[in-house]
């Protein structure tokens, strides 16, 4: 992995978490309202996947925190404002922060309803096939959101039209307080994969290479003509699954036996061990994180709520 | 009489009538061991066990279809959907295998489902936050129930149970935590297809729906103050709709203002201006009003929400407007 | 003028769109190889080749919301359901999805998709034969077309095409075969929002959607015979909706009768009855008729739909009423 | 496998087949309306699985052919004034031929959206499992058909709740005009049950034992508790997708080819072997199939319509 991508991607993880942290500060003062399914600890496997994309792929990211914009390169000021609700993001507080949207970066937004992306995943690859081009799409989707019946018919319908997508399962243990052994059939949802003749891997989700070796080999395929894959990065979900979930349906001693798989430390001890990551770097990587959400967090601030009567624009075209 | 909440009036009722029935399952997303998102069902699981209380995969069109096919098998299944808008999700389930297996099938088998769904904006957004009642309004074969205060959530939500026919429950977020007086008694019921008058009056008739209903009490309760009287009806339920109720009131004040939490074009106000037509018309002395949403999706921004979902204020502008 | 099928001009209509622009694609069941159960689109694939016409698995959810995502990315895709209750299982698709991608993301984008779906009673039963225009009017973000001409078939379907929203586009299967004169030439287009006064009239308005517009006109006739000038009222668009055509005809004609094959409550004519009652009710002087079927499911026998299915019969009855 | 039993199924086979004839017959002579979808070329399995139930197990049938009833045993009688809306069948004219209903038998009818079976057949399951009962499912579908979403949430819907519900899929090569291998991305449907780690397996459709053995497999199976099963019948559409099809979609060799696979011929040379079918027994067997149909066509051509106002009959209970 090129030591340049492997420090952006670290960079990236950092400022998710941090901005993270940050919003669930906020919203626990009641500083903005709205509604956060925190990511932490899944981070290290948006941020690696989404680095294996070409600026004119397209994105769905799913519902699990503010990594993938982070990653993308949406700009924080923006995020902030959607989760506030405010003029200055990228949506005008109609969708909020689970509608961060930014065309100029492919990045397409959010269905409300899970599993409502893989059809739309599948158009723009059908997009980018009828057009002619070479780009892909990356569709994030959860362990939970695995068993929507889209997920069935998208996956079958870019088999057999051989779209390039990339299906990106974040298994994470959970689907609000349902384990995945519960939920689904399946030991590895990569599995599936075989149902419709397309490449299935399980990656570990914590481990940044691998991540991104896996993605990278994907949408290689997708790019070149191969058609769709299915990759599964097994993760953990460390915080609750919103903000203010009282999590009460998994034990302490299951949450604790993962913080010790948090992909952070995991990373900067193999990016130290690689001479890539320094305690001087580290330092100037966290500064400047908290320095990037300070300002974003200003500039939420003072920015203006939509006009109520804004309310009734955006709807056609 | 006691005084308990619009989400306790929901659990209790269900407790209820697992307890009577035991043909009465219960499911959905995060409902046994988590209690559901919204709270209602914690302690339904230990109480009932797992094979009638359990949690499914996030697969609306299987498990609301499933609740279908427990149904003609002899099961009264309650179906949690965790947002009344993914019945959408489920659109088939619902309008053509819920609504019209029996009919489709010579009456050979009877449908006893209920499929229960969290309605109501409430700073969630489009996908999140509807109140869908007419989509399902207009589909034959689905009883459509919308209870607005705890009493109702209790004796409709038993008597939706004990319905040989699906209904689809909708119960309004914002109502959870609403209080009322709920009589004791596991025979508690309220049939569906009567409406409620809320309060009497001949000034003008408003009908208001689920959490329209406070809003319109206080816009009547400000009315009153200022010398109007005017009719509060609760239809309760859309399918059985309770027709007579609101023609015989219009026939008595001669004016109409309906408020919903629906799409203005084809929400409920549509069919009552219609039915109104059909049958009122020598009585009308003032145009229809509809306190409605303005026909767009829900924005998530509160600002923006307050902006189209119909508020006190605004019913109570109509009603004046009406009255002056 | 020369003279074509409603079916012909439907695929004309395809045709010269696809020629025009190169973004615009075409697929569904059985729409390339066999050329559609209905027959419409055969010989496209060999024109425009396996890339933009083409066969899909039996994936409603997935083409329906492909169609989404392909809009929001550039292409015009036309997408072939192959009944119009088909739009049920994919309700998610193309209520929020369709409906509302654009606005929930505030406008970042446009979803000018094209979703073709037969509709109406042909023997067909509960499942294929309805016309469930009604459901998707009340949906904020979907245009809803229903052309009853061969004219306005292949006007507004280039219309729709163009457009960049999302348009749920009804031919009716009993009309395919029926003949009108259509305009020669790749211009011609019919703008979606401008009802058609079919006839001239001041005695009554009879508003008919799609499959009614024949009966109508007939039943019109039959009135005329007898001294009762009416005007028929076509409104060819139901989102946008050409309210102020049907409020000024009323206030001429002061009695409205609607005709439609959707079920009764809260059908079109419901919308239609109460934006008279809030615009126009000091000009009706008789009740409104809704002529629709009377909230069942459509049976599968002959002898049953005859009886549901409005017919010239009972379009002229209702209107005979009114006029008595 | 058991004589009477095998005998059994071939009298079925035998009068599925002639019905279907017939009733092609009549609806071509436009003495029925209707809609007929023949399943001429699937007897054999249908007929097969069908035997391998308990009277008290439940049905859902796909929408190919007569053999689903007739194996199941519901009166011809009734059939066929189903195909003619009349009254004397299951349903009153309000679904036709299409959705025939026989609560004695467990026959619980049609979903007219392909795909809609497979949600009500894990319904049946789950009434079984929760009272406690030993009964099983049985559900049709085409290949097309398995690429609905539906199947995919409700097999694993069925496999994580151990229900009692056995898939069987008719794949017959074609659906409408899509070719199997075009439509569905992967070789062998059975694979997918691999999804949901229940078992699947490939049978040749037109063999009557191999059906009956895999299907009283799978049945056994969810009788005790083990959960869903998959079978995969390979199998083909010998007549067009319905009475009127102009089949100009597919070439005349391959069908003509199929014919030499008409399982028919194939059951009566295995049965001829193995000394249950003589020849005196086949033209009995021909022969009161002709009696049992010309008794019911003339049953339904007797029967009145049902009377127009009860259009308004049956929705309610
Ligand atoms: C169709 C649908 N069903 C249910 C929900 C509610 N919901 C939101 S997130 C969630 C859990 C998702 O689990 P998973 O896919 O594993 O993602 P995770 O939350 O673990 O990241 C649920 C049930 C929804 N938004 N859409
Ligand atoms: C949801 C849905 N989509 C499409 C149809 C129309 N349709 C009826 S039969 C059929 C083909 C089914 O193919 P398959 O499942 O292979 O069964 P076969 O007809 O080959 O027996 C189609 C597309 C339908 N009834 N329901
Ligand atoms: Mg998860
Ligand atoms: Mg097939």
């Amino acid at each position: 992995m090129d030591k340049q991508i492997a420090l952006d991607i670290y960079k990236k993880i950092i400022l998710s978490r941090r901005l993270e942290e940050r919003v669930a500060e906020l919203i626990k003062a009641g500083q903005v309202g709205g509604f956060m399914h925190p990511g932490v600890g899944q981070e290290a496997l948006q941020c690696a996947a989404i680095a294996a994309l070409r600026k004119d792929d397209y994105l769905l990211y799913a519902h699990r925190g503010v990594a993938y914009w982070v990653a993308r390169g949406i700009p924080l000021d923006k995020v902030l404002c959607d989760l506030a609700c405010k003029e200055g993001g990228t949506n005008h507080g109609k969708g909020g922060v689970m509608r961060v949207v930014y065309p100029e970066l492919g990045v397409l937004g959010e269905s409300g309803t899970l599993g409502g992306c893989f059809p739309i995943a599948s158009g723009a690859g059908l997009s980018i096939k009828v057009k002619g081009e070479d780009r892909v799409v990356l569709c994030f989707f959860g362990d939970g959101t695995s068993n929507r019946g889209t997920f069935h018919e998208s996956a079958n319908f870019c088999a057999v039209r051989k779209l390039p997508v990339v299906f990106l399962c974040e298994n994470n243990g959970w689907a609000v307080s349902m384990p995945t052994e519960r939920s689904t059939a399946v030991k590895d949802i990569a599995d599936r994969a075989k149902g419709y003749a397309m490449p299935g891997e399980v990656v570990d989700g914590n481990d940044v290479e691998q991540v991104y070796k896996a993605v990278s080999e994907a949408i290689a395929r997708a790019r070149h003509g191969a058609g769709p894959s299915l990759v599964e990065a097994k993760t953990y979900r460390l915080w609750g699954h919103w903000i203010g979930d009282p999590d009460s349906y998994r034990s302490r001693e299951e949450v604790e036996k993962q913080w010790r798989r948090d992909p952070i430390p995991i990373y900067e001890k193999k990016l130290g061990d690689e001479k890539i990551l320094t305690e001087a770097i580290k330092q100037e990587v966290e500064a400047d994180a908290r320095a990037q959400i300070d300002r974003a967090v200003e500039f939420m601030q003072k920015q203006p709520f939509p006009k109520p009567e804004s309310a009734l624009e955006d709807l056609y075209a | 009489m006691r005084t308990i909440s619009y989400a306790q009036a929901i659990k209790e009722a269900i407790e209820e009538e697992m307890r009577r029935d035991p043909t009465v399952i219960l499911y959905g997303e995060d409902v046994a061991n988590f209690g559901g998102i919204f709270r209602i069902t914690s302690g339904l699981k230990e109480q009932f066990g797992e094979q009638r209380v359990f949690d499914t995969p996030i697969s609306e069109n299987a498990f609301v279809g499933a609740g279908v096919g427990a149904a003609l098998t002899g099961l009264r299944p309650i179906v949690e959907l965790q947002f009344a808008d993914f019945l959408f999700t489920a659109g088939d389930e619902i309008v053509l295998k819920a609504g019209m297996w029996r009919y489709g099938h010579g009456g050979a088998y009877q449908v006893p489902l209920v499929v229960r769904c969290p309605s109501g904006a409430a700073g969630v957004g489009p996908e999140h936050g509807q109140c869908p009642e007419s989509f399902f309004m207009h589909a034959p074969g689905l009883r459509i129930v919308c209870p607005a205060t705890a009493a109702d959530a209790k004796g409709l939500l038993k008597s939706a149970i004990r319905d040989n026919n699906p209904v689809l429950y909708f119960e309004h977020k914002l109502l959870y935590a609403t209080k009322g007086e709920v009589p004791e008694g596991a025979d508690y019921l309220v049939p569906l297809g009567k409406a409620s008058v809320r309060r009497q009056g001949d000034a003008l008739t408003l009908v208001a729906i689920s959490a329209m209903v406070p809003k319109a009490m206080a816009a009547a309760e400000r009315l009153a103050s200022e010398g109007h009287h005017i009719e509060v009806i609760d239809p309760r339920s859309l399918n059985p709709f309770d027709r007579p109720a609101i023609i015989e009131s219009v026939k008595k004040t001669g004016k109409i203002v309906v408020a919903e939490e629906s799409y203005k074009t084809l929400g409920v106000g549509a069919e009552i201006g219609a039915m109104l037509m059909e049958q009122a018309l020598e009585y009308l002395d003032r145009p229809l009003k509809r306190v409605a949403i303005p026909d767009v999706p829900i924005p998530t921004s509160p600002v923006l929400e307050k902006f189209v979902i119909p508020s006190e204020e605004s019913i109570y502008a109509a009603c004046r407007e009406l009255l002056n």
